[in-house]
């Protein structure tokens, strides 16, 4: 399914243009704060890591299209597509990169996000990577046990695929047929280590067959592609069928963390590189597109100019939120 | 050992089955709580969960498969999704498998997404020795949940204290780490009936109150210091012995008032001593009262090695009532 | 391959008839031993608790048979038919569960085994189950970096096969293509829970397709098709072709540990029992067979005799072995 | 911060280099020690591996996947098929991912097997702050192998210490958690040249030599300690700042003479206060020396709270030069 294309229109529930529109405004926010942080990071000093996300919007985008404002996510921290996607405003997600008390984490946050809003499910994220997947096991059993139709989703990268975690929580979430979703991005690297070094199997989605659940891999740069893969993992883990484990091949565009050097990539990396808000773009009236976008940037720039105008937060924030009261 | 407050109505039970109680009233007070674990609808290693798979079904009492790192981190995202999970872990040494879970992200997860919402869960870890289950079976690990801040963390000494100490934690708005001792499972106390018997985390509670010196405890040390005291108090050494109860938040106040009064102290628990419980406790008394003590805080703890599977040499490892009371005497004579 | 028996031959190289015999004397050694253990826990106060492996001694002796005595066992703590059948005579074994100074460890092994010994490639167990995966690919890396050809064999169970450590391990394992062999003795229980109530998988060599190894399921009663099974397994792994996962379907005669009044199982639950010792002795000289039996069992007593005799050790044995020197 | 012995040959590079030529020219010598760890063949998250990999090839120098109990369990498994494992971890937190293979499994699989043999593993565990890593990528968790038995503990201050530390800990029969100090990764020292540069394992060095109370720290806080000290130089206030180097063993005779001397003291970390290190050393000194003490002995340490990843915020969380002046005072005049 590697081959995917966008004049290949993928299987599933035909997505309407309104959908598309709508992937296309919040992947132009992304993509826009992705430029706005590369500036900030150079220009700045910035606490933290930023894990640039560019080139990887549409795997976030599309999943988190398909997912109910009710459902819950629990993401990996590159980019931030999957804040965006769930419905954050890029307010809250820029106060937090810059350490502001606008931030959804009153800027305790920061370049490993740990953004969160749980009215829309927005569950927050574990920077140990991998530790997210029980935890959205849990919430997918206390959907499960209180008989909501909620699902979770764990969006996880390639490298995190090998967490023992990933294994324990697949085994229970398969076994009790929880609605559970594991999204990988798989962008082949964990940091400057291949994938193929460190991995038995080029597809993550291979691992799906030992738990008898349906592995899918789908075009990560193709939204809708993406999004049409994850409706139907949706739908299957609300009808009671239990976990779905997804695969969008991506890819990484930049460093694993902004100023990353890099010496450990071919020069030529990018020739394979293709855009995904062209790709859906291309699917788009060309104007209604550009307007988006133009939208986008100027949303983020005067976010980005709240933010920055902000004080710090306070001192006694580092004594909140330890113990409830 | 009576407990301060009025016991109307009690009953005659297992510190296990006490806990079990505990559980099985909130449970038919509150939908939101479900009990996980290995083997706990299979009666339970324990005991503790004993019948409880019988009247709430699988449903809410599961057993999980051996996944210690999978069964916490479940419950850190069972309890931000408004669950109460109760997690029975097994044994305290399983918190070095689990530690991901239980100290970065259930301890953490509102302190690092700035959250002031409540969150209930409860760990059960079973501690201790309990002859020969060795070194990987009998560990204290309770000094973990010290260190790393954003739990609440009880150790129970009597069947009374078992339940009330569960009906808190039930209804605490924080993760609770809970320490079942091994080898108090199955004795037998007077426990107030009802649900609303709680004892609040965070209060100790004077077991023997004297004045020549405090002698602070928990959990298995309880009922060994209160033999040593007696033994003592024939050579005319009179010793306050106080059960902590709660590790976190401990009881500054009252083990200060104590200690300011017969300036003398010591710390007896089950755990190693080097950087244990003791450790904390014997600086921070000495970092607040240092000019009321007359002698240094001393402290009778596990031997610093693994616990042999070897029942004897397991026994030599942990304090007996003789080095009790032979630090007793250092303490308020030497 | 679960209804192999006794009259079919399984394939792969033919055991020979001196094999048989080895394979059916350490066998009888190995329930001997059983039978000398579950009247000691009756009788004598036992630290720590017994899980006895009577009805699953195939398994082990079957595997262990096709190891060489430089390969590395790592075992998992029910009954001794890895120990035995790797070498280990009765003596050092009983001393460990008497708690004596002639046992391996010097007596502070006990009911979880933690006997040892490295001349024979006898590791030790790691009693948090699990915890011997990584260990067993510590020393396969070892042997693949000296460029000798010894192999490490991890043994678990069925339930221990949950545990991330298994596919974090795996994920190594199968690309570094280590010499690993992964034998689990699936009994169908996790002391009362049936693996089907927590497992999405009857079939735990299932998982291997995932990491692209070989899953291969063997009647665990039958030690001859164990044996053939193991062997080829660690004729790839020598050969530099990687991991292997053996399943041996084994049956776990009594309650998880000594004492375990089985509440949970039903009660003709042993109408499905094959005896392996019976199995393997109708292939052999029936005199022969009661000769070994014969000699097995005094063996055994001679040694619980000599166990029994000993003084505990002594009280500083607690401090010793902690820092080498 | 002179060394004690005389530098005849030394070159000027950063600490994380220093622990790189140690393992270079230990490499070379020994043909068992190999490393492993999450992008050490591509250069090493904090260059401590730099070089490595060309110069040994991928066979010795090896990118893992990110397993963390698989890498430390790993290390447990070749050091006693006789290898020399050096695993870098990336960091401290991470000892909470792999807390079974390090504490039950490393530290104890000689004990519970009876073993007398020497087994050699290098756990290198990247610890504290460093501008904003956040919650779960800044702790300092050097207490934990001070609490579990059965692994030596070190943690440098300098680059020179950086190399002869881990030039100890490769030729050391027992397995080491190698703390190296996050903010000090590519601060430059003159660092002696030569494989046999040993800093042994287990012996504190005195950083400034003084009379009026005694400091003790290491890793991160040694420099600000060393300010403090100077600062409090011209008020009158002559500390003697020891850095202890190693936490297991501990150098309980350089502590306690120095103690005894000075009659005052107070220990300063970055890792966090309750039932951290400082626990530990203020409550043995109170035990061994209390009769010679003229005050409590005081700890500075990082505030008990998760790390902000915010940078100003993470700040407020780690002692200060001013409260180490703060607390010098209080020791010496309060
Ligand atoms: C448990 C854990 N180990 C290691 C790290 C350090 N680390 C941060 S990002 C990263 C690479 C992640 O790779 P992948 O999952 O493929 O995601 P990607 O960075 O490619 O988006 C690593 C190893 C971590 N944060 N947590
Ligand atoms: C990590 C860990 N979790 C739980 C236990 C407790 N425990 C001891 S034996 C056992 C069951 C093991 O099941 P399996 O692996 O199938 O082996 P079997 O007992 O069937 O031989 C459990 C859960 C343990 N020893 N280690
Ligand atoms: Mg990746
Ligand atoms: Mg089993």
């Amino acid at each position: 399914m590697n081959d995917q294309h966008p004049g290949k229109n993928p299987g599933g529930p035909a997505p309407d243009s309104d959908l598309l529109k709508r992937m296309y405004q919040r992947m132009a926010l992304t993509r826009a704060i992705e430029q706005c942080m590369a500036q900030h990071v150079r220009n700045n000093r910035f606490s933290g890591w930023w894990h640039p996300g560019e080139g990887q919007e549409a795997a976030g985008i599309g999943a988190s299209a398909a997912m109910r404002r009710d459902d819950y996510l629990f993401y990996q921290g590159r980019g931030c597509s999957w804040a965006i996607g769930k419905g954050m405003a890029p307010g809250p997600i820029l106060g937090d990169l810059l350490g502001k008390p606008s931030g959804s984490t009153g800027g305790k946050g920061g370049g490993v996000p740990h953004w969160v809003d749980y009215a829309i499910g927005v569950m927050g994220e574990g920077a140990t990577l991998g530790s997210v997947y029980p935890l959205a096991a849990g919430a997918a059993l206390a959907a499960k046990q209180r008989g909501t139709d909620q699902v979770a989703l764990a969006n996880f990268g390639d490298g995190t695929a090998a967490r023992g975690t990933f294994h324990e929580t697949l085994v229970h979430a398969a076994a009790w047929k929880l609605p559970l979703i594991y999204f990988c991005e798989n962008n082949e690297w964990l940091v400057g280590t291949p994938l193929k070094q460190v991995s038995p199997t080029e597809n993550i989605a291979d691992y799906a067959a030992g738990y008898h659940i349906p592995g899918v891999v789908v075009d990560g740069q193709d939204a809708q592609a993406v999004y049409t893969a994850t409706a139907e993992a949706i739908e299957r883990a609300r009808a009671g069928e239990g976990p779905t484990l997804i695969e969008a091949k991506v890819f990484r565009k930049h460093g694993h963390y902004a100023g990353d050097p890099q010496h450990y990539r071919a020069p030529d990396y990018l020739d394979a590189y293709r855009d995904p808000l062209a790709l859906l773009a291309a699917r788009l009236d060309e104007d209604e597109a550009s307007a988006l976008w133009a939208q986008a940037e100027a949303e983020v720039a005067s976010a980005y100019q709240a933010a920055m105008a902000e004080d710090d937060p306070a001192p006694d924030t580092i004594f909140k939120d330890l113990y409830y009261g | 050992m009576a407990d301060t407050q009025t016991m109307a109505d009690t009953q005659s039970i297992t510190y296990n089955a006490a806990m079990g109680q505990a559980l099985v009233e909130a449970m038919r007070e509150d939908d939101s709580i479900f009990v996980l674990g290995q083997g706990v609808a299979t009666g339970g290693w324990f005991g503790a969960e004993k019948g409880l798979a019988d009247e709430f079904g699988t449903d809410r009492v599961i057993d999980s498969n051996i996944s210690e790192a999978f069964e916490a981190g479940l419950a850190a995202g069972a309890a931000i999704a408004g669950m109460k999970p109760v997690i029975n872990m097994g044994f305290g040494d399983f918190a070095l498998i689990a530690g991901d879970e239980i100290f970065h992200k259930l301890a953490k997860w509102r302190y690092m997404h700035g959250l002031n919402v409540p969150m209930t869960a409860v760990i059960i870890f079973p501690i201790g020795t309990m002859n020969g289950a060795g070194p990987e079976h009998s560990s204290c690990t309770e000094v973990l949940g010290m260190h790393f801040p954003g739990l609440k963390v009880v150790v129970p000494s009597t069947a009374a204290d078992a339940k009330g100490l569960m009906c808190a934690a039930l209804r605490e708005p924080n993760p609770v780490l809970f320490h079942s001792v091994n080898t108090l499972s199955f004795q037998r106390g007077d426990v107030p009936t009802g649900s609303d018997h709680f004892v609040p985390i965070g209060k100790a509670c004077v077991r023997r109150p004297g004045s020549s010196a405090t002698l602070l405890t928990y959990g298995s040390m309880v009922e060994p210091s209160l033999q040593a005291a007696g033994q003592l108090a024939g050579e005319g050494i009179d010793l306050e012995v106080i059960d902590l109860r709660s590790l976190v938040p401990i009881d500054w106040p009252l083990i200060l008032d104590s200690v300011r009064r017969t300036n003398r102290a010591m710390v007896v628990h089950e755990a190693m001593k080097t950087a244990g419980p003791g450790a904390e406790i014997a600086a921070h008394i000495q970092e607040q009262a240092f000019f009321d003590l007359e002698s240094p805080v001393l402290r009778v703890a596990g031997k610093d090695v693994p616990l042999p599977q070897h029942g004897a040499l397991e026994a030599l490892c942990i304090p007996s009532v003789a080095e009790i009371v032979a630090a007793g005497r250092q303490l308020c004579l030497g």
